[in-house]
């Protein structure tokens, strides 16, 4: 099976979808010639063609309005928000239209589409290029939200969003776009959006994490390991909806859970995530749900961002505290 | 044809105010089919008489707030009826008259303002999105519906319905930019009534006309007398020709005027002057103006303008009638359209509301 | 002292800050001669000019952005966005830049500002008008959220949020604008930001409510009094910053809690108050927390919306599911 | 004064590309005081050279990301001379020759590159906002200064700096229109260098200039070369009195080219042809143009070329230097300026940063 970085896992998943749907475009800044500023969609502007593979002006509420359209009229596209510090000028349109197409239309149309958005900082990115309000878009019934952290989960999910009835953000963890190699393999397989991964099975403490964090929080569990803590490591891949039979479940078995996230911590996924584990799970509780998140400061710029972000020794704080709670 | 590049930024009549023909008119006249000539004067009649039935069932507290849009009327049904049922329509919340010549169903309408979500669900084959409540935020859609229609060569157009005040909007900007940047067979329909809420043009624009702003996208721009239902279907019908002929866009400004308030919720004495009202009702009147054409024309008489009426009276009742009549969904309707599946959060939450009760909405 | 309402309250505190600071100007969309679609700011046109009441254009993105320029050369405005619904298309504006300019130019240009939103549902309002996602903003580092249920705060907040050296969204319960009138002192004063109030002392159960839910909880916990359950009401009033120490102090007290919020469940700030709970009183929780909120689906149409929002039943049945946990 | 009006539309252009004036450029240049003359030659010297290091230092891994506008000196440089210390400026992320040139320390800029968020503070009494980054974000802003000023009557403009492709944003249209409509001291001022990233002009415009987009507003638009810093000048320099004046906004569009990559993590061979860059390099280059008229009137040799050089050379050095020198602030810094007062929860997390450390970054 071939090897690839996430990066190129998920070009393979575009392009899949171009191949398989005719009905598929891809639209946004810089996705055509460009190959997109990660270069995620090299080679598809070449290969598709300027009518499927389309640079557009420099409007995120016009490509996401745009889209919508599109989805009404019969087409399934991929949207690409360059960064998610730049997707606010389209929030309207996802927020208000996106999401309650659906609804409001009794089913008429759906707004079957996906927005792709890389997010999350650690890249040492200019200003206002590391956001990561995920939960915002959590908030916001209609939608589902997804984030793949290993390069077989970055094609799948990508082919899973395109074909699925429901509009699709699609996060995209920078920080590991090239960071490592996976196998993908080379035919059409989907990972159902809803569902998270066991990256680890343990006993002593549930961990949470996406996206880049699942790295970290895989490291963490390695060291903690060692110490003789075993942890239980689910990557929630699905923002929304979420798994809570995995996630309960294995809070039921520890006891115990840490998230960790990038966002910063009031009212970020870390809330909704405690809050979930406190309805359903709250006797099997030996201590508080506790949150290893970016600090409650605008992102920073890059000089401080390894001090804004979560890190191993966060982590192993945060498992100690609720190990000897 | 007529030559319209010709009258662009003028604004163009065809019926003058005292309903006589221009020249120009008296060819268009000629040339249209006698039942088109009716069609015209039926729908605004029809619609009208619905939207005061509407301001009276909302008075009578029947339906919730409602956007009135009497006065309105030449501007959407002469731009309505003429399209074709392969074109779409991303209207606001004022286009009563033209989701009605669309074949919206009536009752549907009324169920709309009745809080009810079912009545945003257009009949098969019609191409009406639901009422765009969100300024402006229909017309980037609207351009990606012509887009997609493009690509997929299909002779059909997306026209996006707007009011003045929707032109300050930066979707506004963004979806003409496209539109020019694409060439692409979309329709920007601006009614232009002069104001948005309480805001007149002058504070929502320096420039005098919103047609003129076309000319930042090399789209075409037009301006019409939004008051002669005969001006606007020969623009718009232009402007579908051209889109569906791969020429591009064109911003419509029919000129126009809401008699009402805002809404029922608005009361518009406190920034309209009388006079000023008073000029658009008796002198500029849409209706008035045609009826008067018809007449004179020989195609109407006092006696068969009366029936119409009374027609259209029984029509808009039977509606009122069907949508009070409609079956209420029940409280778990809710969860019937958030997703194609439920999550099982909503499940619970759906199993919550009806108490156990899982029986699908 | 005058009674009012919290309509004419908040038009009250709007008068005081433009008599008492020459550098306030209110601007926003039918504002001025209109008085505002809910006549907040009615008379004021009239008696300070166009030059400090002003209708602007329709466009929020110009408004917000317009207003945080006017902040960055000394005024103070007041910006008023007619329903939350409408809010997103200046969401950038918002969170890009009015909640970082203080950090981003190192105190130099605090984007000191009020945005001003009616919000919220309950009123039989359009289609789209009724939108609560006030955990949005809370989400964002920088900002300020607060939230009036009673006449007095109204005008109290309003003046100390016009004086806040951060930017303050000032978030309107529409439905209890007129609902009843209550006694605001004719001078001028202050509700400092950061500060719930104790609407209601109790034993058995503490109830976080604010805005328009503040007064059916109040309802809910004197329906509960009769049958023997005494109930901590507190009204947060400030989302953002929490009064920590309000909350923690009285579920420590009462070991239960119920949040009763009119926005969707999952990510709500329900979520947060939860995590904040059970991170700070996990020992005293005797029950996990429960949270009555409206469904996380689109804020329905006005014929479904009473079936949407929390109701009394929905608040009694959580309590006594906390209280017989 | 020069009579601008005439030359809208067209592009002014007062030094030819091959450094000859025309012939009202020889008027401007008479009229013009000989240190200004030789500023603008001073300023675009240092800002490129600047800018070649900051390239090179990126490439050290010294600084990060970096956006290069060699290229855009004249654009940069002629504009910013003509303000004054009233004057606010809302730049881009590529604006540092026109920072540099209102007052902005060398080493704050390059902090700014290294990460450091306190290169984002100007010096009291510069009027500079830190960098955009999200596009066209400032032009509403800009907007909003400018009304400050007006209603504050104070004789001052807010100069918003963006590239074409911030054109196509509503929030470009939005702060337009309000400029147009409050007849606001805005100056809205667009560097076309005809590439956002990769998109090439022609895809985000299907209009040729950016500056007939001001007719949609009434506004004042021109057309200028963008390389030729006399022509920017004195274009700017008349916005600003319109603006002082009252007589509102303007839009200038400089025409420009950026020679290197978007950003230093941008290979710009993807999307550029090799001929279109040599063009602009070697033929339409704004140093070497005006090093020409300069040395033909007399006012530069090549000695004092050099040595001037040689200046800027250790001027750029000495702000390496104090920028690389410069103490980073500790973790806790993160938390110094998000509120005025620090809530209790984030009193905690710093704590939780610091281990309890809590002396005050
Ligand atoms: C984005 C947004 N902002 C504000 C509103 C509130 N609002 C509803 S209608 C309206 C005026 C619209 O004026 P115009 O576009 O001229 O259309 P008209 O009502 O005159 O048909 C406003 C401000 C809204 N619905 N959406
Ligand atoms: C709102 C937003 N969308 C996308 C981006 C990503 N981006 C950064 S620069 C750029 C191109 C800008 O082009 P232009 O306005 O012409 O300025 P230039 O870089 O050429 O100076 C893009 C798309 C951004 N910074 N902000
Ligand atoms: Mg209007
Ligand atoms: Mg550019």
């Amino acid at each position: 099976m071939p090897e690839m970085t996430l990066v190129q896992a998920i070009n393979e998943g575009i392009r899949f979808s171009l191949e398989l749907d005719p009905s598929v475009v891809v639209l946004g800044e810089d996705v055509g010639k460009n190959g997109g500023v990660f270069r995620t969609t090299e080679g598809l502007w070449d290969t598709f063609g300027d009518e499927r593979v389309i640079d557009t002006p420099l409007a995120e509420a016009g490509i996401i309005g745009a889209s919508i359209g599109m989805a009404v009229n019969g087409l399934r596209p991929i949207a690409e928000i360059q960064f998610m510090g730049f997707i606010y000028p389209g929030f309207e349109q996802i927020v208000t239209h996106a999401a309650r197409l659906r609804t409001r239309t009794q089913g008429q149309y759906p707004a079957s589409l996906v927005v792709r958005v890389p997010y999350g900082g650690g890249i040492r990115a200019p200003e206002l290029h590391s956001d990561s309000t995920e939960s915002l878009f959590v908030h916001i019934p209609g939608l589902k939200v997804v984030v793949p952290s290993t390069p077989y989960d970055a094609k799948g999910l990508l082919l899973a969003a395109v074909r699925d009835p429901d509009p699709v953000i699609y996060l995209e963890p920078m920080k590991i776009y090239r960071a490592f190699r996976g196998e993908v393999p080379d035919r059409e397989y989907e990972v159902p959006l809803g569902c998270a991964r066991q990256v680890r099975e343990g006993e002593d403490v549930t961990l949470i994490a996406w996206g880049a964090m699942v790295p970290l929080a895989e490291q963490a569990a390695r060291i903690l390991a060692k110490k003789g803590i075993s942890c239980d490591l689910i990557d929630l891949r699905s923002l929304y909806p979420l798994d809570e039979k995995t996630i309960i479940g294995s809070v039921k078995k520890t006891g115990r859970a840490v998230i960790v996230h990038e966002a910063p911590k009031t009212a970020g996924l870390g809330a909704e995530l405690t809050a979930l584990i406190d309805e359903h799970a709250f006797l099997w509780l030996e201590a508080p749900v506790t949150r290893v998140t970016g600090f409650d400061v605008p992102v920073p710029m890059f000089a401080l961002e390894d001090d804004f972000r979560p890190n191993l020794c966060r982590i192993e704080e945060a498992v100690d505290q609720v190990i000897n709670f | 044809m007529v030559d319209l590049k010709q009258m662009e930024r003028v604004g163009i009549q065809l019926v003058r105010p005292d309903g006589h023909l221009t020249e120009t008119g008296r060819d268009v006249w000629e040339r249209m089919p006698e039942d088109r000539k009716r069609a015209f004067y039926q729908w605004m009649v029809q619609v009208r008489l619905f939207d005061r039935r509407s301001v009276t069932l909302q008075r009578q507290g029947r339906i919730g707030t409602y956007a009135p849009m009497e006065g309105q009327e030449a501007a959407q049904v002469g731009s309505a009826l003429a399209l074709g049922k392969e074109d779409w329509i991303f209207p606001s919340y004022r286009e009563h008259g033209v989701a009605m010549v669309a074949g919206m169903p009536l009752d549907r309408i009324l169920l709309y303002w009745m809080g009810r979500v079912e009545g945003n669900r257009a009949p098969e084959g019609v191409r009406v999105l639901p009422p765009y409540v969100p300024i402006a935020t229909q017309i980037p859609q609207a351009m990606g519906a012509a887009w997609a229609a493009k690509m997929k060569r299909e002779p059909s157009v997306a026209v996006a319905y707007f009011g003045d005040g929707a032109t300050s909007e930066g979707d506004f900007h963004e979806a003409c930019n496209f539109a020019g940047v694409f060439r692409l067979p979309v329709v920007f329909f601006c009614q232009n009534n002069h104001y948005a809420i309480s805001v007149p043009f002058s504070r929502q624009s320096a420039v005098p006309t919103v047609a003129e702003r076309a000319s930042a996208y090399a789209i075409r721009g037009i301006q019409v007398d939004g008051n002669d239902v005969l001006a606007v279907y020969t623009a718009m019908e232009e402007a579908v020709r051209r889109g569906k002929n791969g020429e591009g866009a064109t911003l419509i400004e029919a000129v126009t005027y809401r008699r009402g308030a805002h809404t029922t919720a608005d009361d518009a004495t406190r920034y309209r002057e009388d006079s000023e009202v008073r000029e658009w009702t008796e002198e500029k009147d849409p209706i008035a103006r045609y009826e008067r054409l018809l007449m004179e024309e020989g195609l109407l008489t006092p006696d068969r303008a009366r029936k119409w009426e009374q027609r259209c009276r029984e029509t808009v009742e039977a509606a009122v009638k069907e949508a009070e009549a409609a079956p209420a969904p029940p409280p778990s309707h809710l969860f019937a359209h958030v997703y194609k599946d439920l999550p099982p959060e909503l499940v619970r939450q759906r199993r919550q509301l009806t108490g156990g009760d899982e029986t699908h909405a």
